[in-house]
């Protein structure tokens, strides 16, 4: 592996400061399962590799219905899946954190590496963004918040500044009658990255019968993941029938811009936008009338 | 008298049979013997005193160790077939 | 590069040892700790061929830088049996002929003493999942299974 | 489980159709085995290899100063730095390779073949030291016009990878350079005419990918050529013995100078039957000063830059006549050779029609050189490709001739005295048991496996369907040396030369202590290097439990007719007189134990060892027959195998439970390499999935149990009745596959792999 120093700061502040002094040449470490790789096969360069797991803050997870979600953004994907009451509020995003790979990855990979490595095909982004998650950064200038469907800005990029570091993912705690899903399709059963992915969530109005408001995102048919907004205007107003999830399926599809790569054509994943974000969203209607 | 089956490649030199009896006690003998018939054919078969190395000999089902020295009976079957290797 | 002091529990014993940044846990167990019974299959962290349990979590050591292990506690397939001989996972695994060639084994039996440590009782399904991130190629996973099952039932027996 | 149907009486064995644990498993299951990177020598250094970028181009120049100059690099080595060889011929597993190729395919001399080619190596102190300096080489390139597909490869103005290749038809080269190396053809009877007045043809031609033996191993080597001459290499190699010539050709040293030892091997099912780290290993070790250097391969090197083997085109056509008898069969095959010539298509072609009886055949068959890796042998090389092809349109047929498919190879399978596709007559076999043990197997008679994905029958987008199909392996016998030595305990040390790549240890130990009369425990066996035993062939051709156990076998009689003299001796008779009856000496009444005999060798005359070489060619090939269900998501395309039974004629199963595990291991490799296996090249031939996250071997999680059906039909050429077993299970899984999408779907596949967005396409989806 290419050569770099090693730090491992116990604050926040300290992180900016090394983030800052060693402006673009520093990586963040959280669960290293993106970063090494990358470092090894040298897709990225580091001359200094700052593990953030010593940071009490970025290794907290709680949840409470009141308060609602906070993932420290080093929390290890297995920690997230271990509590039952994310569990249950959170299907989406337990989908998605869930299927990130196997069990040796799981106990490592961060939901703040998912996030950070902005990968087009990331599993957590879809569900975030389902889940009306917002990513909390710190740097120089002090912390501010951000959408989960524009913390991407391209693949690989994202959205922090120089001298930034993302401390934790929030999610409101989920409304009554709400339920969300995450799919997405590989070859394999297992250790595979998406070919394409879609998360859904809806809230359903009291009698069950009506889609008060819904979202739909994509992964891996885009540059970033993406929110789609039609879809979840096509569904808001109107019951959750075959014909509307079809039809909100089908503009998911239509936004849909994928390439051909070794993982998949740009058909197929053209295809699978459409099977999947249809699926996704019965899956969430399905969650969200158990749920009553 | 032993039959060899001709190769398919090799027919063009034997007029485009496919099956000759040759006398010969041995596959080299049998090899001299329709070298005699289709003057040529032994370059094909053989490099250098020894079977080419991609070809194996096969007599009566059974694919020989012995190359030009494999013994032949009156009534032996005798095939010129690919070497092919295994996993 | 400055070489790191770290120290650790590898199996039980506290172990400290000098490594640079960009070396990783599982190239200093086998480089400079002589513990090569974790096999390097793919670095990438693909196999599961290089599987440790850190803290408690089964992890791939090739993902895993060496420094992070400071004040970790580390068992490698070095430490799986007892001092009365093999863990039943490794009886089990001879008993059913769940290996071939043998590289794959050491990964496969440090994860199954790991889903055995957290799931005493798993389904087929359950073991398969947990065990996906292990490859092996040469025995269709059927025996694996087998004796991954037999050793959760041994093990709930005793 | 596994269900036995033998269908000839077997004599009573103790030994022999036993489970015992294998005499090496608590190291393999400890970690104390030893693999070929996990050697360690004082004062190692490290290596690694700085490779082509580009799929053809010449090499103007190289500058290794600056890595030379990096502190902790110890020697850079160049192509320049190793003697040419000769174009000379050296047996490799069954087959042969050209010395000079190997030599060329190890490190590039003047131009690179492939995306991946070795061009440079550097030792040092550290692999991250190697891998640093390997940045400071300056390599220039002109580049070339590459090929990459085999029929564009076979075009009069496709670019050449070798000036001099011209192609050879049994024995006569052509006039003009080419691409196609080889051409060879079998024929019989006239095909067109048969054709004509056939009842039902079909016709088809399909396209299979190269793909990898994905032995989860990396390649590897440790050479120490120290000041004396005398060269040590230390590897994870299928064939020791082997490896000893090509390396003595590739470095130009005496075979005497070189000793191999292998390791433990981590899987090879035939990718590790050549050199292609151990040369460069002993070269740098000589230049840096006789220290020794290890190397081992990435996975990603392991897969752009190794052997695999290759991907192909073939036509097939089949015709029967109205009573469902095949009539005539035609192929024509082009295999990817890769960089240099010697791609399985022969055996493609030997195997292709195998299972049957056909009166009038016709193939023909094409190696072919593109700028990818040098193909390699695979687990019956170039068999899957082939029964791919001629599996699927035998399915065809028997569907458009309304008879059940395994019916339909039952009726038209060979048996003794029938004659094979490419000739020769066929000895004892057992094709028609084993398609008859497939057909009255429960599995072919249940209602189809319940789906995973749709368990409760809801989702009419999820079909499922089931497959059969057959498949053929030549075998190998090969030859193999082995010496025994009779301890006072009464056990036996036997040193063996054949690496022990999947449990074969057990199986030639059981052969001894069967025939020696002794419990399989008793008898300890070793591997050991080149200097220390006699030569075998490579582990491979599924040969070790048939060859090596026959010498096994012949070691244990001549311990025991050394025994009987001894006893003769105690009890003043002639040793003739002295029966031997599962481990007990007999003779008028009075007896003694093997144990006590062995107790008194030193009153007898002293120690008993027995040495022997052999080399049988009563192997007798092995068929398959498989049984799949499956189901298709069709708005995904994503295949799940529910069920699998495979059947297959082994001879005897000396050890049931590695002969299942053989059959297991190879229907899993062929599931993969029908779903999803591929090597994915872009148009400037990188290529694109070289790690085991892109190349989708299967995972615990994507197969179900495998059931095995063991035929035993005794080999009569073989003490114990062994055949090979390897090899022939990795044949019929794809066909069979195609064959079960086919009845879920209602699409013939003709592309392997036969992907999601492949059975998405056949039905028009996407």
């Amino acid at each position: 592996m290419q050569p770099f120093a090693y730090a491992a700061p116990t604050s926040i502040v300290e992180t900016v400061s090394l983030l800052t002094q060693h402006s673009g040449q520093a990586r963040l470490l959280a669960g290293g399962t993106d970063l090494l790789v990358q470092l090894k096969e040298n897709r990225r360069q580091a001359a200094l590799v700052i593990d953030i797991k010593r940071i009490p803050e970025l290794n907290a997870l709680s949840y409470s219905p009141e308060a609602g979600l906070r993932i420290g953004a080093a929390v290890s994907c297995h920690r997230i899946c271990a509590e039952p009451a994310i569990r249950q509020a959170y299907p989406g995003l337990i989908d998605a954190v869930s299927l990130i790979g196997g069990a040796q990855i799981q106990s490592r990979a961060s939901l703040g590496g998912n996030l950070g490595n902005a990968s087009p095909a990331a599993d957590s982004i879809p569900a975030l963004i389902v889940h009306h998650a917002v990513c909390e950064v710190e740097g120089p200038a002090g912390r501010r918040d951000i959408p989960a469907e524009a913390f991407c800005v391209g693949p690989g990029r994202n959205a922090l500044q120089a001298g930034e570091l993302l401390v934790a993912i929030r999610a409101p705690s989920p409304p009554p009658r709400f339920g969300a899903a995450y799919l997405r399709f590989i070859p394999r059963n297992e250790m595979d990255i998406a070919v394409a992915g879609a998360g859904a969530s809806v809230i359903l109005n009291e009698a069950g019968d009506t889609i008060v408001s819904a979202r739909v995102a994509l992964g891996a048919v885009a540059p970033t993941p993406l929110l789609v907004e039609a879809a979840g205007a096509a569904l808001a107003g109107q019951p959750p029938t075959a014909e509307v999830i079809e039809q909100a399926a089908r503009i998911a599809q239509s936004v849909a811009q994928p390439i051909t790569d070794m993982r998949g054509t740009a058909s197929q994943r053209r295809h699978l936008a459409w099977v999947l974000s249809r699926r996704a969203l019965e899956q969430a209607v399905a969650r969200a009338q158990a749920t009553r | 008298m032993a039959r060899v089956w001709i190769p398919a490649l090799l027919r063009g030199m034997t007029g485009g049979q496919s099956e000759i009896e040759v006398a010969g006690e041995t596959v080299g003998a049998l090899i001299d013997q329709l070298e005699a018939r289709y003057p040529g054919i032994r370059e094909r078969l053989v490099e250098a005193g020894r079977l080419r190395p991609n070809i194996a000999v096969v007599v009566d089902g059974t694919r020989s160790r012995q190359g030009l020295r494999q013994p032949v009976s009156e009534q032996s079957e005798v095939h010129f077939v690919p070497a092919i290797s295994g996993g | 590069m400055n070489k790191i002091p770290v120290q650790a529990c590898i199996n039980g014993e506290a172990v400290v040892f000098l490594c640079e940044p960009n070396q990783t846990l599982l190239e200093v167990l086998r480089e400079e700790l002589g513990l090569t019974g974790t096999k390097e299959g793919c670095s990438n962290g693909n196999c599961g061929a290089c599987n440790v349990i850190l803290d408690g979590a089964l992890v791939n050591s090739c993902l895993v830088l060496a420094v992070e292990a400071e004040g970790k506690s580390i068992t490698t397939i070095e430490g799986i049996a007892g001092p009365n001989g093999l863990h039943p996972i490794q009886q089990k695994f001879l008993e059913h002929a769940a290996l071939q060639c043998g590289i794959c084994t050491p990964g496969f039996i440090v994860a199954a003493k790991a889903l055995l440590d957290h799931n005493p009782q798993p389904t087929e399904e359950e073991a398969r999942r947990w065990l996906a991130g292990n490859l092996c190629r040469c025995t269709g996973y059927d025996k694996i299974i087998r004796a991954v099952l037999d050793a959760a039932e041994t093990l709930r027996n005793t | 489980m596994s269900s036995a149907t033998p269908t000839i009486e077997k004599p009573p064995y103790r030994v022999v159709g036993t489970r015992p644990i294998r005499p090496d498993g608590v190291d393999k299951v400890t970690g104390r085995a030893i693999f070929g990177a996990d050697v360690r020598l004082s004062g190692l250094l490290h290596g690694r290899v700085l490779r082509s970028p580009h799929a053809h181009a010449r090499i103007k120049s190289i500058d290794t100063r600056a890595a030379e100059a990096l502190p902790g690099v110890k020697a850079v080595v160049t192509g320049h730095d190793f003697p040419d060889p000769q174009n000379k011929v050296a047996a490799s597993g069954e087959g042969t390779v050209n010395l000079r190729s190997l030599a060329h395919n190890c490190i590039a001399r003047d131009k690179v073949l492939y995306f991946g080619h070795a061009v440079a190596a550097v030792a040092a102190t550290t692999p991250n030291i190697a891998e640093e300096a390997l940045k400071l080489i300056t390599v220039e390139y002109e580049l070339l016009p590459h090929v990459l597909d085999v029929r564009e490869a076979m075009r009069p103005d496709a670019p050449l990878l070798h000036d001099d290749l011209r192609t050879n038809e049994m024995g006569q080269r052509a006039e003009t350079p080419s691409n196609i190396a080889n051409h060879t053809r079998h024929e019989r009877g006239d095909v067109n005419q048969a054709f004509a007045e056939a009842a039902v043809v079909v016709e088809r031609e399909f396209r299979t990918s190269m793909v990898h033996q994905g032995y989860i191993e990396p390649q590897n080597g440790t050479a120490l050529w120290n000041a004396d001459g005398q060269i040590s290499v230390w590897c994870s190699t299928q064939a020791p013995f082997d490896e000893r010539n090509q390396l003595a050709e590739i470095l130009g040293m005496p075979v005497s100078k070189i000793k191999v030892t292998p390791t433990e091997i981590g899987g090879g099912f035939g990718g590790k039957l050549s050199v292609f780290l151990e040369p460069l290993a002993a070269m740098l070790s000589k230049k840096a000063g006789h220290r020794p250097v290890k190397m081992a391969m990435n996975r990603a090197e392991v897969l752009a830059a190794t052997a695999p083997t290759s991907g192909s085109y073939i036509r097939v056509k089949i015709g029967a006549d109205k009573n469902g008898c095949i009539v005539a069969a035609q192929a024509w095959m082009v295999y990817e050779a890769g960089a240099f010539p010697g791609s399985p298509v022969d055996a493609g072609a030997g195997v292709i029609f195998a299972p049957y009886r056909i009166p009038n055949v016709l193939i023909d068959a094409y190696d072919v050189v593109v700028n990818k890796p040098r193909a390699g042998a695979y687990r019956a090389p170039g068999a899957t490709n082939a029964a791919f092809a001629s599996e699927s349109v035998i399915d065809e047929l028997a569907e458009k001739l309304g008879i059940d498919p395994l019916e339909f190879r039952i009726l038209n399978g060979a048996k003794e005295g029938d004659r094979r596709a490419d000739g020769p007559v066929y000895k004892r076999i057992g094709f028609i048991e084993t398609a008859q043990a497939a057909k009255a197997h429960p599995h072919y008679s249940a209602p189809l496996a319940p789906s995973r994905l749709d368990p409760e029958g809801k989702n009419p987008a999820i079909k499922r369907g089931r497959g059969v199909a057959a498949g053929f392996w030549f075998n190998w016998g090969g030859k193999s040396s082995a010496w025994a030595s009779l301890n006072p305990d009464g056990t036996v040390s036997l040193i063996e030369g054949s690496p022990d790549i999947g449990g074969s240890r057990a199986s030639i130990a059981m052969q001894l202590a069967e025939s020696l009369g002794v419990r399989a425990e008793d008898v300890k066996p070793a591997v050991v290097d080149t200097d220390s035993v006699g030569y075998n062939d490579a582990t491979g051709g599924s040969r070790v439990t048939f060859g090596t156990g026959w010498v096994a076998w012949r070691l244990g009689e001549k311990l025991k007719q050394q025994l009987k003299a001894r006893a003769a001796l105690l009890w003043e008779v002639t040793p003739d007189q002295v029966k031997a009856e599962a481990g007990v000496f007999s003779c008028n009444g009075r007896s003694i134990t093997l144990k006590e005999l062995a107790g008194k060798l030193d009153e007898t005359g002293g120690p008993i060892v027995a040495s022997d070489t052999f080399e049988s060619d009563e192997y007798g090939p092995g068929f398959g027959v498989h049984i799949v269900d499956l189901e298709v998501d069709t708005e995904t395309g994503k295949v799940q195998i529910l069920r699998y039974t495979a059947a297959q004629d082994v001879g005897t199963a000396i050890h049931p439970a590695y002969v299942e595990g053989q059959l297991q291991g190879g229907v899993a490799q062929g599931i993969g390499w029908a779903l999803n296996e591929e090597f994915v090249y872009d148009a400037q031939g990188h290529l694109l999935n070289a790690s085991f996250l892109d190349y989708r071997i299967p995972t615990a999680l994507d197969l179900p149990m495998i059931d095995t059906v063991l035929v035993e039909v005794p080999n009569p050429g073989h003490p114990y009745g062994v055949r090979g077993v390897g090899e022939t299970p990795i044949v019929p899984p794809a066909g069979a596959v195609a064959n079960a999408i086919y009845h879920a779907i209602g699409a013939r596949m003709t592309a392997l792999p036969m992907s999601p967005a492949r059975i998405l396409e056949a039905q028009g989806k996407a």
